[in-house]
């Protein structure tokens, strides 16, 4: 019954170029199906955060990644039946939703002997001879792709490792260098396991250009979202949704390069002119963990009913600060400058971590940052039900940003891509009354004699 | 000026008109699960106080069947109509338990009266001033007296389940056993505590705290309230008002504001 | 060989009496607070009904929410079973029941005439009798139209709560703001089989499927779950026995395992002690019968 | 009751129902005591250097009030309830912490304890999610660092001759709690359920001789008492862990005799010894990651489904054989994704060697338990054949 009560609300991009961000998703589709009809590999992938994907590509393997699918499937409604044959064939309903979608899909393909049913979503996925599966950040990540065996019987799993270090740990004499030992021989592992299986050698000058390509969109990503710190925000979450498609999953396109030249520009101008995403910017709040796939339209909403300026999200999504020259002085192995990359990117908040007693440093400690550089009056806390590692640290956040910077938060309950929790009327009444509280804040900063 | 908040409940309706910062007039009266019939009582009771509904300049609202008011009117959250309001009748008062029918919930305000933490129960009524209407249909009783009734409460009632349509079967039966009256309401009171002393905690407050709300109506909570979370809790003498009267000033100062936008759009 | 089935629902009770398959007698009555002394006054009046005396009894199997409050009986077994047998023995075919009672909803896997898998949803009165009851009240009908009600709908209200109590909330509302009752009540069964339908389907929905219990009674809910179901359902002829009739079917196997010698010293050591047995007027008048009806299948 | 040699299990029950006590008067007698999660932090060394190591569990019976803060409730109200009792000072004698990335919620959970329940030593022992070489290199590196945390904290060397008595003695214990799975074999079993879990809750709140000594007296005591327990349906325990005895006489009292659980408080920490290497920390580091079977390490998959469900299940079958099981009860607290991700393939892989499963996905509270019943009898029935 729930199922009519909320509308789908897309977003208004504001800006331009974030209209044309869904190319990407539709071609990494396309070319798998593409990949499937020349009868070239396909694999499934987490979003690896360009540990291993960029590997595989450079192998030849062409990669859809479900997580990206899935929100594609809530954000156009079709997640439900496919949640509902996963619940049917006795996976608990409090697992990830995109994990869910897939599991639907998965049976949903074999029955059809492989067939991608016409009326997939986004043309669906095409069935892969692999799926790569990630260590990194949730253990959804590698338990729902060795749950699939049930339905790709025989598609082997691939699990990339990598290390999860505690921000005390982080800085005990050798642990660095073990860490990035650890992860070069795993990606070395990933290669082998992949030549074995494609039966083919990996071209290290193609895997050399791709990585560089993969390490300018990320930087070139970066600095966009180093524009966002002006006030007013000339770029906000509504746009940022659509635009991390390109640097999230395919890094190493020269396309995606060539969008965020594009963006850059787009957002630049409107920074050089003091123009902001939205006409009203009141309050310049920050958003904790993934959002509401099935209603984006919900932060148009919010700017426009009461000024609020979403201006960054959680650190997941966003491409990492650039490497310190020191670590990359002298590294031309692509595989050594992965690891580095990954391991700063999980690593780079630690001493913000330690600062703010907020361990582990990714998920928390981000926002604890965000709050000064990004001058935030409030935080939204989304707890999902479906999603436990996005959700898990909310708490934590919530009261470290209130008690450590003055910055109060909200919680809206909802959900990735379940329907069940979300409820826009009583999310509305809530943020009102939250501006008075964004105002009240304001305040205890100025007194305290904060930056912001 | 005259301003007039109206807050039009699940159970109650009541309205406000406010002159210079003072009530002029107040009426509350059941809901009747007809908003538009309640609304137009409303009307109605105004009228009997010798005031034009005509002549009011601002009208702020909120409640769940705000929408079905037909005069113009600003739509406020209800939550700020009623840190507001709470703020207006009791000005030292930091923190509110608003025991009401849909949800409970537990506001923490700042020294103007604005929102600066809050917690709501989940949408289940067994967290909601609605299972204490549940029960005392059950016992045959008002909610006034409960209060007095859960005094001589020897050993307060133990439920098994969470359930408010499942509670009313289980208080049935503890009758039937033979229970007295004043345990059930205990065990009941005990119950509906532990919900709210998990908000109360979250937000951490302590010491002084407004309570409304159709549960401040019974002085058995509030007292079971106030020993097992250890608050001091003050029922302001018009607590069923306060969210109107909050809606009516924060309607006030919207207006003020939009005014003197619009005189700055002029001059430019 | 006589045996009985008596099922001590949380808001109605039912007997079964049978002689091996043959349906001898039943009766059902509104269980109230006091599970022994229902037990006891169904029973008699089944006795009654087959012609029968306690004696003649050869095995008695307890189900459901009170089975342990029947001193009479020779066993205890739970209420998925018994319904799973109760409806395998109507209709071999079915493989999923679901089974709507009074307090609590279940889905129940049959497999080769055997339990097979099952879920149930007994903390939250959404999706249970109650919820009608409830409901009908609010709507000033009887609970038995409810459900022929709302099948004259055309344009079922959207009824948003999943909380019983704030359903009958709203739809006290929606008929204040002049929404038909058949049109509400539309809503209710939509709103029930939803969620009903929403937990069934974790145990793998499989044809053929029966509704069973009090909810199988009401039209309107049938052809909501129908609806939500996309498949044809079988709903027995009286939905309320199926759980004492498969305690009467398995109180007959039970009889025949243990033999002539077995039987007859259970039957001695069975307690009827009617201690508390209608000995005051006013629990007498409390105990009249509010809904009986029995039938043969044979 | 009975005389002398019953002091074993009677023992067990007292400790299991005053947890803190022992650790609270050895710390009075100036001994250490550390807390630590999950079965994968290698107690080994905290042995060595004559530190007592407390298993940190939650209880189903106190309602979580204190943790709502700080872990949302989608997290497993597992990790919740532990971290609700460390918010009620209920640990509040650790000398130290040690956390462990076994699963996310795990994690999770460990950090942020460290984060507001303050211990003088703390730390966080990544737990690599593969078994591959490299992983076993990196395991035994994080190792070594808690080694020289914990040396530092000491002020003391582990010498590697302790390091070996503590694995003998460690390995001492995990044969005398199979020796004692073997003695529910027999039909009836000699241990309940219930007896069990208080056994192991109880070692894992003692020092390791003392939990010895206990095992010892418990073997003793129960081969030659008259068996107490009725012959009832033998179930395996598969899944989250159960860590109240409220719960297993709940399953007990209704058609079951639990005989063997593999969950984190039953065989998982005890079912193989660590070999003795000539550096300790390889055996050490290999009986973790490859010997705990825990389905939060993702083992390599197979050439099929089938190949895989064998190779990851196949110590379920040898269980089922040896300890005569007619059913699983697949025990799922809500919101375990390691556990609950396996259910389908559990469940397939179970139900083609004959086995039923029973899946119940649990609110981990004592006031939640009676309501099973009528599930679990209805399990007893449907192996009854009905
Ligand atoms: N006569 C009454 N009728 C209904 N509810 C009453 C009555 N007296 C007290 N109450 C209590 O008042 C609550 C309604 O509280 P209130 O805060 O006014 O809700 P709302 O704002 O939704 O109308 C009911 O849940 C009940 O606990
Ligand atoms: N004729 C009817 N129409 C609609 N509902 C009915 C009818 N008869 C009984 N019921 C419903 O059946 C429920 C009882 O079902 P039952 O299966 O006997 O449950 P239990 O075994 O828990 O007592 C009651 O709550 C009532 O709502
Ligand atoms: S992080 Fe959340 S959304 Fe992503 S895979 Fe894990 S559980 Fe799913
Ligand atoms: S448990 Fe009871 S009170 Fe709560 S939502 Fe369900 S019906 Fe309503
Ligand atoms: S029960 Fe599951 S989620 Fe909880 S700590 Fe254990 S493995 Fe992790």
């Amino acid at each position: 019954m729930t199922k009519n009560k909320i509308k789908t609300k897309k977003s208004n991009k504001t800006l331009e170029t974030a209209r044309e961000a869904g190319y990407f998703g539709k071609k990494m589709l396309e070319s798998a199906i593409r990949a499937q009809d020349e009868g070239k590999p396909i694999g499934w992938s987490m979003a690896n955060w360009w540990e291993g994907d960029i590997i595989a590509k450079a192998m030849g393997v062409n990669l859809v990644y479900p997580e990206n699918w899935g929100a594609f499937c809530a954000s156009i409604r079709r997640a439900e039946p496919f949640l509902e044959i996963s619940d049917g064939e006795g996976f608990p309903n409090t697992l990830c939703g995109y994990a869910r979608n897939n599991i639907g899909f998965a049976k949903t393909l074999k029955e059809n002997d492989f067939v991608i049913p016409a009326d997939a979503p986004g043309g669906g996925l095409a069935k892969p001879i692999m799926m790569l599966a990630s260590g990194a950040a949730c253990d959804a990540r590698y338990k729902w792709f060795q749950s699939l065996g049930r339905y790709l019987d025989g598609v082997p799993v691939w699990m990339l490792e990598l290390p999860q270090t505690g921000a005390r740990e982080f800085f005990l004499p050798e642990n660095k260098a073990n860490n990035l030992k650890f992860i070069v021989k795993e990606l070395k592992l990933l290669i082998r396991f992949l030549e074995d299986l494609l039966k083919c050698k990996m071209d290290d000058a193609k895997l050399e250009a791709m990585v560089d390509q993969a390490f300018k969109t990320l930087g070139l990503a970066h600095e966009v979202d180093l524009l966002r710190r002006n006030v007013p925000s000339p770029m906000v979450s509504q746009d940022f949704w659509s635009i991390m498609i390109p640097h999230f999953y395919l890094p190493d396109d020269p396309e995606a390069y060539e969008f965020y030249q594009r963006v850059y520009a787009e957002v630049k101008h409107k920074v050089d002119n003091g123009i902001g995403a939205i006409p009203n910017e009141k309050y310049r709040m920050m958003f904790g963990e993934l959002p509401p796939w099935h209603s984006i339209g919900f932060f148009d909403d919010i700017a426009e009913r009461y000024g609020i300026a979403m201006v960054m999200e959680s650190w997941n999504y966003h491409a990492p600060t650039p490497l310190p020259e020191e670590e990359i002085d002298g590294v031309t192995d692509p595989l050594e400058r992965i690891a580095r990359l990954c391991y700063h990117k999980y690593t780079e908040y630690n001493p913000a971590a330690l600062k703010y007693a907020v361990a582990p440093s990714y998920f928390s400690a981000p926002f604890l940052e965000y709050a000064e550089i990004y001058r935030t009056d409030g935080f939204m806390a989304h707890p999902l039900m479906s999603c436990r590692p996005a959700t898990y640290t909310l708490m934590q956040t919530l009261q470290r940003l209130e008690e450590k910077r003055l910055v109060p938060g909200v919680v809206v309950n909802g959900d990735i891509i379940d329907l069940r929790v979300f409820n826009l009327e009583e999310a509305y009444s809530k943020v009102e009354a939250f501006t008075e509280t964004m105002d009240h804040y304001r305040e205890l900063r100025r007194k305290a004699g904060m930056a912001w | 000026m005259v301003i007039a908040g109206l807050d039009i409940g699940s159970v109650f309706s009541r309205a406000v008109v406010m002159e210079e910062n003072a009530v002029v007039s107040m009426t509350l009266r059941p809901t009747g699960g007809n908003f538009r019939k309640a609304v137009a009582g409303l009307w109605r009771d105004i009228r009997t106080m010798r005031i034009d509904p005509l002549d009011i300049d601002v009208m702020g609202a909120c409640g769940l069947g705000a929408t079905f008011i037909d005069r113009p009117f600003m739509k406020i959250a209800e939550l700020s109509c009623l840190s507001r309001g709470v703020h207006f009748i009791l000005p030292d008062i930091r923190s509110i338990i608003e025991v009401g029918n849909q949800y409970s919930r537990v506001v923490r305000i700042n020294a103007d009266g604005k929102v600066t933490d809050s917690m709501a129960s989940e949408k289940c009524a067994a967290g909601s001033g609605r299972i204490l209407q549940v029960i005392a249909n059950v016992l045959g009783i008002g909610l006034e007296e409960f209060g007095p009734l859960s005094e001589q409460a020897g050993r307060p009632a133990k439920f098994t389940t969470n359930c408010a349509v499942f509670l009313e079967t289980e208080a049935i039966s503890r009758v039937a056993e033979g229970i007295p009256v004043p345990d059930i309401i205990g065990g009941l009171h005990h119950t509906l505590t532990a919900k709210i002393a998990g908000m109360v905690k979250r937000l951490k407050i302590s010491g002084d705290c407004a309570m409304t709300g159709g549960g401040a109506m019974d002085s058995g909570l509030t007292r079971t309230i106030e020993s097992e979370v250890g608050l001091r809790l003050h029922v302001p003498e018009d607590f069923m008002l306060a969210s109107a009267i909050g809606a009516a000033l924060i309607a006030a100062e919207r207006d003020k504001a939009a005014v003197a936008e619009d005189a700055m759009a002029s001059l430019q | 060989m006589f045996c009985a089935g008596i099922d001590i629902g949380s808001t109605i009770t039912k007997i079964v009496i049978a002689n091996r398959n043959e349906v001898l007698a039943s009766v059902v009555q509104r269980t109230g607070a006091q599970h022994r002394r229902r037990a006891h006054r169904v029973m008699e009046d089944a006795l009654t009904q087959a012609g029968l005396a306690t004696s003649d009894l050869d095995y008695i199997v307890a189900t459901g929410y009170g089975r342990i409050n029947v001193p009479f009986a020779d066993a205890q077994i739970t209420e998925i079973t018994c319904h799973m047998r109760g409806v395998s023995w109507l209709d071999p075919d079915v493989r999923t029941i679901i089974d709507i009672g009074g307090q609590d909803c279940k889905g129940i896997k049959v497999k080769d005439g055997r339990l097979d898998d099952f879920i149930m949803n007994d903390k939250c009165a959404a999706g249970t009798g109650r919820f009608f009851e409830i409901i009908a009240k609010v709507l000033g009908i009887d609970l038995e139209e409810i459900g022929p009600l709302s099948l004259t709908s055309k344009n079922p209200a959207e009824i948003s709560n999943l909380c019983t109590v704030f359903a009958e909330q709203e739809a006290l509302s929606r008929l204040s703001e002049g929404v038909p009752i058949a049109d509400v009540a539309a809503g209710i069964h939509r709103a029930n089989a939803s969620r009903i339908y929403g937990m069934v389907r974790k145990i793998k929905i499989e044809e053929t499927v029966a509704i069973t219990g009090g909810g199988a009674k009401n039209s309107g809910l049938c052809h909501s779950l129908q609806e939500r179901l996309q498949l044809p359902v079988f709903i027995p002829p009286e939905p309320l026995i199926t759980g004492a009739l498969g305690a009467a079917l398995i109180a007959g196997e039970k009889a025949a395992r243990v033999g002539g010698p077995g039987l007859a010293a259970l039957k001695k050591h069975r307690r009827w002690d009617a201690a508390t047995f209608f000995s005051d007027s006013a629990t007498q008048a409390a105990m009249q019968p509010t809904n009986s009806q029995h039938s043969h299948m044979g | 009751m009975e005389e002398q040699n019953n002091t074993g299990l009677r023992r067990a029950a007292e400790i299991y129902r005053h947890r803190g006590l022992r650790a609270r008067q050895l710390k009075e007698e100036g001994k250490k005591i550390f807390g630590y999660f999950c079965c994968y932090p290698p107690i080994e060394l905290l042995t060595a250097l004559d530190i007592t190591p407390i298993r940190v569990l939650g209880n189903m019976d106190e309602p979580v009030t204190e943790a709502d803060d700080y872990l949302p409730p989608v997290m497993c109200i597992f990790c919740r309830s532990a971290f609700d009792l460390g918010m009620k000072a209920q640990y509040n004698y650790f000398d130290g912490f040690v956390g462990a990335h076994a699963c996310d919620g795990a994690e999770r959970t460990s950090f942020i304890w460290q984060n507001y329940i303050h211990s003088p030593c703390n730390f966080q022992l990544d737990v690599p999610h593969t078994a591959h070489g490299p992983a076993l290199t990196f395991f035994k590196e994080q190792i070594a660092l808690f080694q020289k945390t914990l040396e530092t904290f000491c002020g003391t060397q582990i010498h590697p001759d302790d390091l070996r008595q503590a694995i003998a003695l460690h390995n001492r214990q995990r044969a005398l709690v199979r020796e004692l799975y073997g003695l529910r074999k027999p039909n009836p079993p000699l241990v309940s359920g219930t007896e069990m879990l208080q056994v192991l809750i109880a070692v894992m709140s003692i020092p390791v001789t003392e939990g010895n000594d206990l095992l010892q007296a418990v073997i003793n005591e129960v081969t030659t008492r008259a068996n107490p327990h009725a012959p009832k349906h033998r179930l395996l325990i598969w899944g989250s862990l159960i860590d109240h005895a409220a719960f297993t006489e709940l399953i007990e009292s209704s058609g079951f005799n639990i005989v063997v659980e593999d969950t984190a408080i039953g065989t998982r920490p005890f079912w193989h010894d660590i070999e003795m290497t000539a550096d300790p920390l390889d055996g050490i580091s290999d009986h973790y990651l490859n010997e705990v079977l825990c389905p939060r390490t993702f083992r390599e998959t197979g050439p099929s489904y089938q190949a895989d469900s064998d190779a990851r299940f196949n110590y379920l079958k040898e269980f089922a054989k040896h300890w005569n099981v007619d059913g699983v009860f697949a025990n799922i607290i809500r919101n375990c994704d390691i556990h609950g991700y396996e259910v389908p393939v559990i469940k397939d892989y179970l139900n083609a060697i004959g086995l039923p499963v029973l899946v119940i996905e649990q609110d981990y509270s004592t006031a939640a338990l009676e309501p099973l019943r009528t599930r679990f009898e209805a399990f007893a029935e449907s192996i009854d054949g009905y």
